[in-house]
C-alpha cells in the first residue's frame, strides 16, 4: 500500500492554491538494477484533484515525471474548510486518494 | 604495492632531513595534541572496515601525509616545506622510451572520469583523474570545480616547450613536489593513473592541438 | 475502474499528439477521467514522430506561454522543475514535451475552466535539451520552448 | 529538425546565449542559474513524505516488546522530541556513551524495544534487501521536530568535548591513495567541485549552512539521507574503506561538525541536488 500523500491547499485572494506531494518511485522502465536486469516501469499515469464534485485538475503522466511527484496550481473558488481530493493511479492500478482540508 | 617502495624511499629523506634540521617534531604541536591525534587515529583504526579494494591500510599515513594532517590549519615551517617536496620530486618516475605526451582525446576521457578506488568501483575498470571535479580544462565543459587553479590555456600560455611538457608530466605525477600538502592527488606516486594515462593527461595540458589550449 | 476503456486506448495504436492533447481537452468531467490514459502519445520516440502527428495543425509559437520557476540550468536531472503559465485565452490543456527524452511526452494537464492556467511540477532530464511547453487553447495549439541545461555533479561520478 | 520547431526554437531559445559567454560572466551566470534551480525546489520538499511516515513509527508500538519510542529518551526525556535534535550528540550515562540521534535511535531499539541488534542497523543507508530503512523516516521526523530551534551541543560536557576535539583531528587526517581528508574540499572558502559549492567546515558560518540542512532529501537518489549517511558517503570518495555505521569515529566527526554549527538556528530535513 502506498503511502500517503502530502496535500496542503490554501485561500489565496479569490482562489485556492494547492500543492501536492506524491510518493511513488516513478521507476522508467529504462534503468537496469545492479544485476544488469532492466527494472520494470512503474509510474503514476493519472492524477485527478477534486474540489465538492467538481474536477478542479485532471493530468495524465509518463515516467518522466520525477520520483516523489510535485504539483501545485490554483482554482477559483474553494473556502476555508472545504475538502480537496486527490486520486492517483499508477500503471500497476495501484491506486491512492487523500483529502485535505483548505486553508 | 608501490606506494610502500616510494614512501619507504620518501620516509627515508624525511627522516634525515628531520636529523638534520631538528624540526621534524614538537614545534608545531603540543604533546597534548599529539596525543588526542593518536587516540583519534586508534579510533579510526576502529571505526573502518575493508570494503572491496578499500582495506584498512588506506588508513595507514605515509610521512607526507602524516605531516600535512599534523601542520593542517597551521602555516608550514619553511624546512618541512622544503623536505616534503624534495621527498616527492624524489619518488617522480620517467617513461622509459621518454615520451611523456600521449592523446589529447583519451587525456579528456580521463579528465572527465571521477571513477577509480572506491570501494563502490570496479577495480578492473582504469581509473578517472577527476581534473574537471578541481580545476576549469576545456571550456567547452561548464561543470568544473575551483579547488584547483584554472588550466585553461596552460601549454599555451607556458609555451609548448620540453620544459612545459616536463612540467606537466611531474605536477600530474606527484603535485607535492612542488606545492607541499597540496590538495592535488599525487596520480603518479600512488599509482592512480597507469604511465599511459598520465602521458595522455599531459597531452591535454600541453598539445597544441588540445582544447585546453585553444 | 474502468479497464475495458483503458484496454481500448491502448489498443488504439497510432495515437497522436494531436489526438492525445484533444483527449485531454475533452476529458470527460467525472470518475472516469482518472482512468484515460493515452499510451501511443507517451511512446513517441522522436521529436519528429510526436511533430508530424500535428499534421496541418502545427502549434503557432507563442509568448503568451511563459516558463516561471523554470532555471535555465539543473544540477540534477532526476529533478527538473517546470513552471508553466498560459495566458491564451481558453486554455484547454497544457502539455510538457522534453526533446531529447526517450520518450518525449512528459505529461499533459486538463485545465477545466475556474482552474488557472498555471501550473509547476518535476521532471526528468536524461540530457541537456529543449523543453517544449504546449498548449491547446479553444480547439487551437499554441507552444513555447527553453532549453536547460543538465549538469554532471559529485566527486565520484 | 522539422521547420515548427526550429522555428520556436529559434525564437524563444533563451539559454542558448549562455555558451556564447566566457569565463567569469559564464561561470557567474551558471552559478546564478544553479541558485535558482536550488530555489525552485524550495516549493515542495518530499523530505515531508518521510516525515509523516516516521511520526507514525515513532508513535506505534514496536519491536518483540511492543514498546513505543515514548520511552527513548533523546537527551530531553523520555518521548520528547521537540528541539532534541538541536542538543545532540551528548552523553548519556545509561548507555554510557556520547551518541548522535542515530546511534540512540539504534540504542532504544535494542535496549527497549527488543530489537536484534543486526535487525536494527540491517537496511541503514538502504544498503542490503530495502531501498530504505526505517531509520531515516524516524530520523525525518526527529529532525523536523527542531527546525527552528538553535542549535547548542553541550561541548561543556567533558565527554562530549572529548569527542569533539577527536573529531577535529579526523577533519584534518589525510589518507588513503588520493591523500584526501575531509579538510580537502571543506578548508577553504568559497570553493567549488564541479559546480557544487563546498561549504568550508573550518569556519563557523560554514558548519552551520551545511550542519543544520542535514538530514537531507535528495534529488539524484530520490531517497532521504541521513548525516550517518553523509559521512559514510563523504569517506567512500575519499577511497577510505567503509565508515562503520554509528562507529565512535563517526559520531566524534558529528560532534566537531555540529559543535561548530552551534548558534545556528536549525532548518532540516532540506532538499538537496
Amino acid at each position: 500500500m502506498a503511502d500517503p500523500m502530502k496535500i496542503r491547499a490554501h485561500v489565496v485572494g479569490d482562489a485556492t492554491e494547492v500543492k501536492v506531494l506524491m510518493s511513488h518511485e516513478m521507476e522508467t522502465g529504462q534503468r537496469k538494477d545492479a544485476q544488469g536486469n532492466t527494472i520494470p516501469a512503474w509510474f503514476i499515469q493519472n492524477v485527478k484533484v477534486m474540489h465538492d464534485d467538481k474536477v478542479v485538475l485532471a493530468a495524465q503522466w509518463g515516467p518522466a515525471v520525477a520520483k516523489n511527484p510535485f504539483l501545485s496550481f490554483k482554482f477559483k473558488g474553494g473556502a476555508k474548510g472545504d475538502k480537496v481530493k486527490i486520486t492517483w493511479v499508477d500503471n500497476h492500478d495501484e491506486t491512492r486518494t487523500d483529502e485535505a482540508t483548505i486553508a | 604495492m608501490p606506494k610502500k617502495t616510494f614512501g619507504g624511499t620518501l620516509a627515508a629523506s624525511l627522516a634525515l632531513g628531520a636529523i638534520a634540521t631538528g624540526v621534524l617534531h614538537g614545534c608545531a604541536t603540543a604533546p597534548a595534541d599529539r596525543e588526542v591525534s593518536e587516540r583519534a587515529e586508534a579510533m579510526m583504526k576502529a571505526s573502518f572496515k575493508p570494503h572491496g579494494q578499500a582495506k584498512l591500510d588506506r588508513l595507514d599515513q605515509d610521512e607526507t601525509q602524516r605531516l600535512c594532517s599534523e601542520y593542517a590549519g597551521h602555516s608550514l615551517p619553511p624546512t618541512i616545506v622544503e623536505k616534503i617536496r624534495q621527498a616527492n620530486l624524489a619518488t617522480i618516475r620517467y617513461p622509459a622510451d621518454g615520451k611523456l605526451v600521449g592523446d589529447w582525446k583519451n587525456g579528456e576521457k580521463i579528465a572527465q572520469s571521477g571513477q577509480g578506488f572506491q570501494y563502490s568501483d570496479d577495480p578492473a575498470k582504469p581509473a578517472g583523474a577527476n581534473c574537471y571535479a578541481c580545476h576549469q580544462l576545456s571550456p567547452k565543459e561548464l561543470s568544473y570545480g575551483t579547488i584547483g587553479p584554472s588550466l585553461y590555456q596552460f601549454g599555451k600560455r607556458r609555451g609548448f616547450t620540453d620544459e612545459t611538457r616536463k612540467y606537466a608530466w611531474q605536477k600530474v605525477y606527484n603535485a607535492q613536489a612542488f606545492n607541499a600538502c597540496s590538495n592535488m592527488p599525487r596520480f603518479g606516486y600512488h599509482h592512480i593513473l597507469t604511465e599511459a594515462q598520465l602521458r595522455d593527461v599531459v597531452a591535454l595540458l600541453v598539445d597544441p592541438a588540445s582544447p585546453v589550449n585553444q | 475502474m474502468d479497464h475495458p476503456r483503458r484496454d481500448a486506448l491502448r489498443r488504439g495504436g497510432a495515437l497522436s499528439l494531436l489526438t492525445l492533447v484533444a483527449a485531454a481537452g475533452w476529458l470527460p468531467r467525472g470518475a472516469a477521467a482518472a482512468e484515460t490514459w493515452n499510451k501511443g502519445a507517451f511512446e513517441t520516440h522522436s521529436l519528429d514522430e510526436t511533430m508530424k502527428a500535428l499534421g496541418g495543425a502545427p502549434p503557432v509559437p507563442s509568448k503568451d506561454i511563459v516558463f516561471f520557476s523554470t532555471p535555465d540550468i539543473a544540477e540534477n536531472g532526476a529533478v527538473v522543475p517546470i513552471g508553466i503559465t498560459s495566458n491564451v485565452p481558453k486554455t484547454e490543456a497544457i502539455a510538457i514535451l522534453v526533446e531529447k527524452n526517450p520518450n518525449m511526452l512528459a505529461a499533459v494537464f486538463d485545465v477545466p475552466a475556474g482552474t488557472d492556467a498555471s501550473l509547476s511540477t518535476r521532471i526528468k532530464m536524461g540530457q541537456t535539451s529543449n523543453v517544449f511547453a504546449l498548449v491547446k487553447a479553444d480547439g487551437r495549439y499554441y507552444v513555447n520552448s527553453k532549453e536547460i541545461k543538465v549538469t554532471l555533479g559529485g566527486c565520484g561520478g | 529538425m522539422p521547420s515548427i520547431v526550429r522555428r520556436v526554437v529559434v525564437a524563444f531559445a533563451t539559454a542558448g546565449a549562455v555558451i556564447g559567454i566566457a569565463g567569469g560572466a559564464l561561470a557567474q551566470s551558471t552559478a546564478d542559474e544553479i541558485e535558482k534551480y536550488r530555489e525552485a525546489l524550495q516549493d515542495g520538499n518530499p523530505a515531508e513524505l518521510w516525515e509523516a511516515r516516521g511520526e507514525e513509527m515513532w508513535k506505534a508500538p514496536r519491536g518483540p516488546k511492543k514498546v513505543s519510542f515514548a520511552a527513548c529518551d533523546l537527551g530531553l526525556g523520555p518521548g520528547v522530541v521537540k528541539g532534541a535534535y538541536a542538543r545532540l550528540p551528548r552523553y548519556f550515562p545509561d548507555a554510557k556513551r556520547v551518541m548522535d540521534l542515530e546511534s540512540r535511535l539504534v540504542w532504544c531499539m535494542e535496549n527497549q524495544q527488543g530489537v536484534a541488534p543486526a535487525d536494527a542497523t540491517k537496511n541503514v543507508f538502504g544498503n542490503g534487501s530495502a531501498k530504505r530503512s526505517d531509520l531515516e523516516a524516524l530520523v525525518a521526523y526527529v529532525t523536523s521536530q527542531s527546525r527552528g530551534v538553535k542549535m547548542s551541543v553541550p561541548l561543556d560536557e567533558p565527554h562530549v568535548h572529548d569527542m569533539y576535539r577527536l573529531g577535529e583531528k579526523m577533519f584534518f587526517y589525510r589518507g588513503g591513495t588520493h591523500d584526501f581528508a575531509c579538510a580537502t574540499c571543506h578548508g577553504d572558502d568559497g570553493q567549488r567541485i564541479r559546480l557544487q559549492d563546498l561549504p568550508n567546515l573550518t569556519k563557523v558560518e560554514g558548519a552551520q549552512k551545511a550542519y543544520t540542512t542535514w538530514p537531507a532529501y535528495r534529488v539524484s537518489q530520490g531517497e532521504l539521507r541521513s548525516f550517518q549517511w553523509r559521512l559514510n558517503d563523504c569517506f567512500r570518495q575519499q577511497r577510505f574503506p567503509e565508515l562503520v555505521f554509528a562507529s565512535d569515529a563517526s559520531i566524534a566527526l558529528t560532534t566537531y561538525l555540529a559543535g561548530r554549527a552551534n548558534g545556528a538556528e536549525y532548518n532540516g530535513p532540506a532538499i538537496k541536488r
